[in-house]
């Protein structure tokens, strides 16, 4: 097991440096030279210029710059916003947990709803819940999600005004973020109802964003139970005359999961892509809107930087969900 | 009684194409203690009567029998919850496949538990203890650690002693041995098909053995039922069916064996078993058999009697006691 | 005596195997140091459990693979990279399964006529149709399956266009690897009369491949019982079924079954299972399952020997 | 030979490849019905000018955000009712389908070759090199696809065009993943082996012998990414970094309506009800054709 841990972490170092190359690659890529696309549409005197290549290191060779550029990185250096004049680091941080919490939600949902579903799609298969939970499933899967957004804002907080629009809880309150999550926060601060405002802002953006994950899931989970089904050994389990429920929910499930836990890997991928449309409809402070309000704004700092944060994060979790792999399935724990 | 009963058991199977019968007619008994063989090639619907007995085929499958009785139980009246109660205790069955028919995720030792306390209700302490006791029959070494390691740290040989201390467990009164050894190497084969057929001649269990190999058949049978095309075609004591085959498919089947061979030609079977297409009007054989004609081809043979092999054939051979050509 | 059509000494075929990053890689021997020849018009039988790595040695004669060490000639050539062009056209394969071994989107005509239209550039398309039909007719099918895609026949019939195939090029060795186990009884014996045919017409020499020993015994000149990499035993079909010299072909004769309820005999019960090939013991190979096994069998390893009927065992019958 | 026996009669019960096809496809009753609703979408993105009732930029300021026709001051000139700079609705939905349409194109064709070359080289490489691609493809895959293709856009400009370029680099490495995982999975066959053995040279293995075979699984996720496309391109123009206003495209119609979301429910309904309904169809298809394709499924 540790040799298999230790394998997956030699082969993140490569795609980590890639990772940086293409973030690094960014700034330079811009159309102009990087200076007077991070001084922006202020513009710069021409020793100014000339100062800040030098001072910045831009005159230097690429090799490098690259070397200078990863010793930052490694440090936690990622430079500042043009806008904020913070760290891009820190702002980072002090998003990042917006966009977990949504996105935990957002997993929690698809996983609690998918897999049943897939499951009872399987076991019924072509009769009218197979039918049913699949046709819903592939709606889900199609859905433009930035429409479903409008779509659900119309009905929920239009006609039936029973969720909020947009932000993670009402002005009302106000408390110090202490870990970040507003679900914990608004519990901690002991102020009446915080607690159900935060969760009643997070209903919408948790289906919204969890929409297409559900999908996947369910379509995953039944597939893959039909393909667990007409192995071998679940015949031999029912030749020992185990009752269905045994059969499908311990023989079959156990081994369905093993690709089912790999598309929940894979969606997380597909879930911070998600989050910069659901974040900016519902005007969520996380990284999501932050990209795309930095991108609206040129401040190119913080875009590289954040592109390579989010890009850190979704290897880290699919090294995390690979580890979970190994250990789910025997035939790679034990050799 | 016998302890096994089935009288004209049909198998369809609904496909994308229209119905398709695996299983057509097919009588069979099988008293207490006794070692029965079924052989035929592949699509002959060996396994699927078999399968459909113990409930297994898949809801694609119709099954239609005038009898069919185990050990005083009418199967074809059993609800899934009592056939349950049957299946895996006193009817077992072990398959081709070993390294696949063992579940990948779970250790030997949670498989054979599991059906141990399913059945017999034993405590933990006595599961493991009966569980050792088991790998111990089947000749596994070093029981206590094989019941912790999963099916793919072993060989297919053990997994397949695996599959046969699941299947003996609770003390079955019939277990089916479907295509055991087919996976397996020959000396391997040797020591599987010793430990069966000693393992029925000390436990008094019945054994069906399903195969397509004459040579095991030879070995290890005392009756053999030879099936083509999901029919039975004949069935004979097994020195009587080497000696003296009635049905012209029995005896085809016979002379193409290499080992029989008289020259360097071997004597073949033209053509192919049919399928769902071209089933012929007559007798199943007619159009591959040396022998047929119109009558053959026109309409369906009934089994002949008990002293012809029940020979599904209009025409037997070796009729009387006549010596063969 | 005519020149052999394959001579080979002492083919070697080892695999590095990676047995994860820091326990570095271990050598699978799959075959060790194998000799043979095999004469025009003969048939050499390879037998063995699986694992023995009898398909391996098929591949090396067919050049598919690359041996470690050790050389072997086709028609007194020597089978070099450089002269591998060359030689591709005098061997040529059938292997076991029928299903996998034709593309499924090929024409049989198209199957037929590829190897003459890589190897034969000066031959017309014409006249590779008409080779191709011809071809079609001797092993047993109709001129209408020329068009058809594979998936249209049943096994043996496939088996007969893998034959036809591998016969397009007029290859003087055919390698046969395990050609009928995959097929029915009744089939099989008709592929087998087929192959019969065709050697006596074509004066094939074949290198056949098989764990069924009754088949073995049927088509063979000659055979090599091989264990785990090693040929145990080497000598003439006769010699070998009525006096096995080593104690894993008379355990491997005896536990094969034998159709005749009559004929009782006494096994020799084999204990154990086969080692791991990655994990051979340092003497004999078969050492640790025989029941003659000694101090020095588990040492030392015992060496083929005797030229007509070797056996690798220090204490052969 | 004595025994030239085997039938011929039972090889002709069995269909051609295509006709085998299409007899699996049309099993399965979603997918003909998305195959249907597929080609008039197609058909309108050809024609759209000869069935929009209007040009889709042409501003009635008589009839700002008039309802569909069905509610109360609608009127049938304007079906689905006009948006707030008095456009006919419908029209710029016909016409948008014409953007859709060639997005989906533009980016299967170059995603898809590029993706199949790559992966056949990968699968057909040495090991190192094969490694080198794969490190490169797990790369750009670490990029959420939306992300990538926001910062891609944000480098090349905002336009159609370059959303274009942008989505067909991130769905790439999907083609080269899928092709070579099918490509070593092929290789491995005897019938390669064969073709090896009748002297097939490097080339003819990739591109005649193994390609053909490897094509059901592309073929699937062509249709798949199809979609694909058409939803990340609208994403990009809703987010305004794709196609930009006037262009009837669908994702930036629904940009542009997203402040009347309380006020006209139609402006907002439409754009996306057309994304869903040519997706889900494109979706149905493709379904249709992994089932039909996969022999796995045939046999159940």
């Amino acid at each position: 097991m540790l040799k298999f841990i230790l394998s997956r972490l030699l082969t993140f170092l490569p795609t980590f440096f890639g990772v940086t190359l293409i973030s690094f690659a960014f700034i330079r890529l811009l159309p102009g030279d990087p200076i007077t696309v991070l001084a922006g549409e202020r513009g710069i005197s021409a020793e100014r210029h000339a100062e800040l290549m030098t001072e910045f290191g831009f005159d230097q060779p690429m090799l490098i710059q690259y070397w200078d550029y990863l010793k930052g990185v490694v440090q936690g250096d990622l430079g500042q916003s043009l806008v904020t004049k913070k760290p891009v680091w820190d702002e980072f941080f002090t998003l990042f947990p917006a966009t977990l919490e949504l996105s935990i939600c957002a997993i929690i949902f698809a996983v609690a709803l998918g897999l049943p579903a897939g499951v009872i799609a399987a076991v019924n298969r072509g009769k009218f819940f197979d039918r049913l939970l699949m046709s819903s499933a592939l709606v889900g899967y199609s859905m433009p999600i930035f429409w479903w957004a409008l779509l659900l804002i119309i009905a929920f907080s239009g006609w039936l005004g029973w969720t909020p629009v947009s932000g993670r809880i009402s002005l009302m309150y106000y408390f110090d973020s202490g870990t970040g999550f507003m679900l914990i926060d608004s519990l901690r601060s002991g102020q009446d109802g915080a607690f159900w405002s935060a969760v009643h802002h997070l209903i919408l953006p948790t289906i919204v964003l969890g929409t297409i994950p559900l999908a996947v899931i369910a379509r995953q989970t039944r597939s893959a139970m039909l393909e667990v089904l007409s192995e071998d050994y679940i015949r031999t389990a029912r030749a020992k005359g185990l009752a269905p429920f045994r059969v499908n929910g311990v023989h079959a499930l156990r081994n369905a999961l093993i690709p089912v836990i790999t598309v929940i890997g894979l969606s997380v991928g597909t879930l911070l892509a998600g989050a910069i449309l659901t974040e900016t409809i519902f005007s969520w402070p996380g990284i999501g809107k932050w990209m795309v309000d930095s991108i609206f704004r040129r401040d190119y700092p913080v875009v590289q930087g954040g592109l390579l944060l989010i890009a850190v994060m979704v290897m880290i979790v699919n090294l995390i969900v690979d580890m979970l792999y190994g250990f789910i399935n025997p035939k790679i724990r034990k050799r | 009684m016998p302890l096994l009963e089935i009288r004209n058991l049909s198998v369809d199977f609904a496909t994308s194409s229209g119905q398709f019968r695996a299983v057509d007619g097919i009588d069979l008994s099988v008293d207490k203690g006794e070692l029965l063989a079924i052989v035929g090639e592949s699509g002959s619907g060996k396994s699927v009567s078999m399968l459909a007995m113990m409930g297994l085929l898949p809801w694609t499958a119709t099954i239609t029998a005038d009898v069919m009785s185990f050990d005083g139980h009418d199967l074809r009246a059993l609800g899934p919850r009592q056939r349950r109660r049957i299946v895996g205790k006193d009817m077992a069955m072990i398959f081709q496949e070993p390294m696949s028919s063992l579940n990948p995720c779970f250790t030997t030792g949670f498989q054979i538990k599991e059906a141990l306390r399913l059945h017999l209700g034993l405590d933990r302490k006595a599961r493991h203890r009966r569980a050792v006791e088991l790998f111990e029959m089947v000749g596994i070494p070093a029981p206590e650690d094989r019941l912790k390691v999963f099916p793919h740290q072993m060989s297919g040989g053990m997994n397949q002693r695996v599959m046969i201390a699941m299947a003996i467990a609770c003390g079955p009164k019939l277990l089916i041995a479907d295509e055991p050894t087919t996976a397996l190497d020959v000396t391997i084969q040797a020591q599987i098909l010793d430990l069966l057929t000693g393992l029925q001649r000390d436990s008094g269990m019945a054994l069906i053995l399903i195969t397509h190999d004459m040579g095991v058949v030879a070995e290890t049978a005392e009756r053999v039922s030879v099936q083509y095309a999901g029919q039975k075609v004949e069935e004979q004591k097994v020195a009587d069916l080497f000696e003296t085959p009635h049905h012209p498919y029995t005896a085809a089947l016979l002379a193409a064996l290499p080992e029989r061979a008289t020259s360097r030609h071997l004597p073949t079977i033209p053509g192919v078993v049919p399928g769902q297409f071209d089933r012929p009007r007559g007798c199943l054989f007619s159009p591959r058999c040396k022998f047929a004609d119109d009558r053959c081809k026109a309409e369906p043979p009934a089994p002949a009697g008990s002293g012809l092999g029940l020979a599904r054939c209009h025409y037997p051979l070796n009729a009387r006691s006549e010596v063969s050509a | 005596m005519n020149a052999p059509v394959v001579k080979a000494e002492n083919l070697s075929r080892h695999y590095s195997v990676r047995g994860g990053l820091f326990s570095g890689s271990r050598i699978l021997r799959a075959v060790s140091d194998t000799s043979f020849e095999l004469q025009p018009g003969k048939t050499l039988a390879v037998v063995g459990e699986s694992g023995c790595g009898k398909s391996t040695l098929a591949r090396l004669i067919t050049m598919i693979e690359e041996p470690t060490s050790g050389s072997f000639t086709i028609g007194g050539v020597e089978a070099s990279p450089a002269n591998r062009k060359q030689l591709r056209t005098d061997v040529q394969i059938v292997f076991q399964n029928p299903y996998g071994s034709l593309n499924p989107r090929q024409r049989i005509g198209a199957v037929l006529t590829e190897p003459l239209k890589i190897n034969r550039p000066d031959i017309t398309a014409g006249e590779r149709t008409r080779r191709a039909r011809e071809m079609l007719a001797l092993v047993g099918l109709r001129p209408e399956h020329y068009d058809r895609y594979p998936h249209m026949f049943s096994g043996g019939q496939r088996q007969r266009i893998a034959v036809a195939r591998a016969l397009m090029l007029e290859p003087k060795l055919l390698v046969l690897d395990e050609p009928v186990s995959a097929l029915d009884l009744s089939i099989q014996s008709q592929i087998l009369n087929l192959l019969v045919d065709l050697q006596e017409r074509l004066g094939l020499a074949y290198l056949f491949i098989s764990h069924d020993l009754s088949v073995v015994k049927h088509m063979a000149d000659d055979i090599i019982v091989m264990y785990l990499g090693r040929p145990v035993e080497m000598g003439s079909k006769d010699a070998i079924f009525a006096h096995p010299r080593h104690p894993y072909t008379k355990a491997l004769l005896s536990a094969t079954p034998v159709a005749d309820p009559q004929g009782k005999r006494n096994r020799i019960k084999l204990e154990g299972e086969l080692p791991s090939p990655l994990d051979l013991p340092t003497g004999c190979a078969f050492a640790p399952r025989c029941w003659k096994a000694q101090e020095r069998c588990r040492a030392e390893r015992p060496e083929l020997g005797a030229v007509t009927h070797g056996a690798a065992c220090f204490f052969p019958e | 030979m004595t025994e030239t026996s085997e039938t011929a009669s039972q090889a002709t019960d069995r269909p051609g490849p295509l006709r085998e096809f299409w007899y699996y496809f049309r099993e399965n009753r979603g997918a003909v019905m998305g195959l249907w609703i597929f080609v008039a979408f197609v058909l309108v993105a050809l024609f759209a000018d000869l069935i929009a009732p209007h040009d889709p930029t042409a501003q009635f300021r008589k009839n700002l955000l008039q309802p569909p026709f069905w509610q109360e001051g609608g009127s049938i000139a304007f079906p689905l009712g006009t948006d707030a700079l008095g456009r006919d609705i419908l029209s710029r939905l016909l016409h948008g389908a014409r953007y859709s349409f060639y997005v989906g194109i533009v980016v299967v064709t170059v995603a898809a070759s590029g993706g199949i070359v790559i992966g056949l080289i990968a699968g057909f490489a040495p090991r190192w090199l094969d490694a080198i691609i794969m490190r490169i493809m797990d790369i750009i895959l670490a990029f959420p696809s939306l992300l990538l293709a926001l910062v891609l856009v944000a480098i090349l400009g905002p336009s159609l065009t370059n959303a274009m370029i942008a989505i067909a680099i991130v769905l790439q490495p999907h083609y080269v993943r899928l092709t070579r995982a099918s490509v070593l999975s092929e290789r491995s066959k005897d019938y390669v082996t064969a073709a090896r053995v009748a002297g097939a040279g490097r080339l003819r293995l990739m591109f005649v012998t193994v390609l053909p075979n490897c094509l059901s699984p592309i073929i699937v996720q062509a249709a798949l990414s199809f979609s694909t496309a058409i939803l990340d391109a609208a994403a990009l123009g809703f987010l305004g970094m794709g196609a930009q206003p006037p262009t009837p495209e669908w994702g930036t119609m629904l940009a542009e309506a997203r402040e009347f979301i309380l006020r006209a429910w139609w402006v907002v309904t439409f754009p996306g009800l057309a994304i869903l309904v040519t997706v889900l169809a494109i979706n149905l298809m493709g379904d249709g054709l992994r089932d039909a394709l996969d022999p796995k499924l045939k046999r159940s």
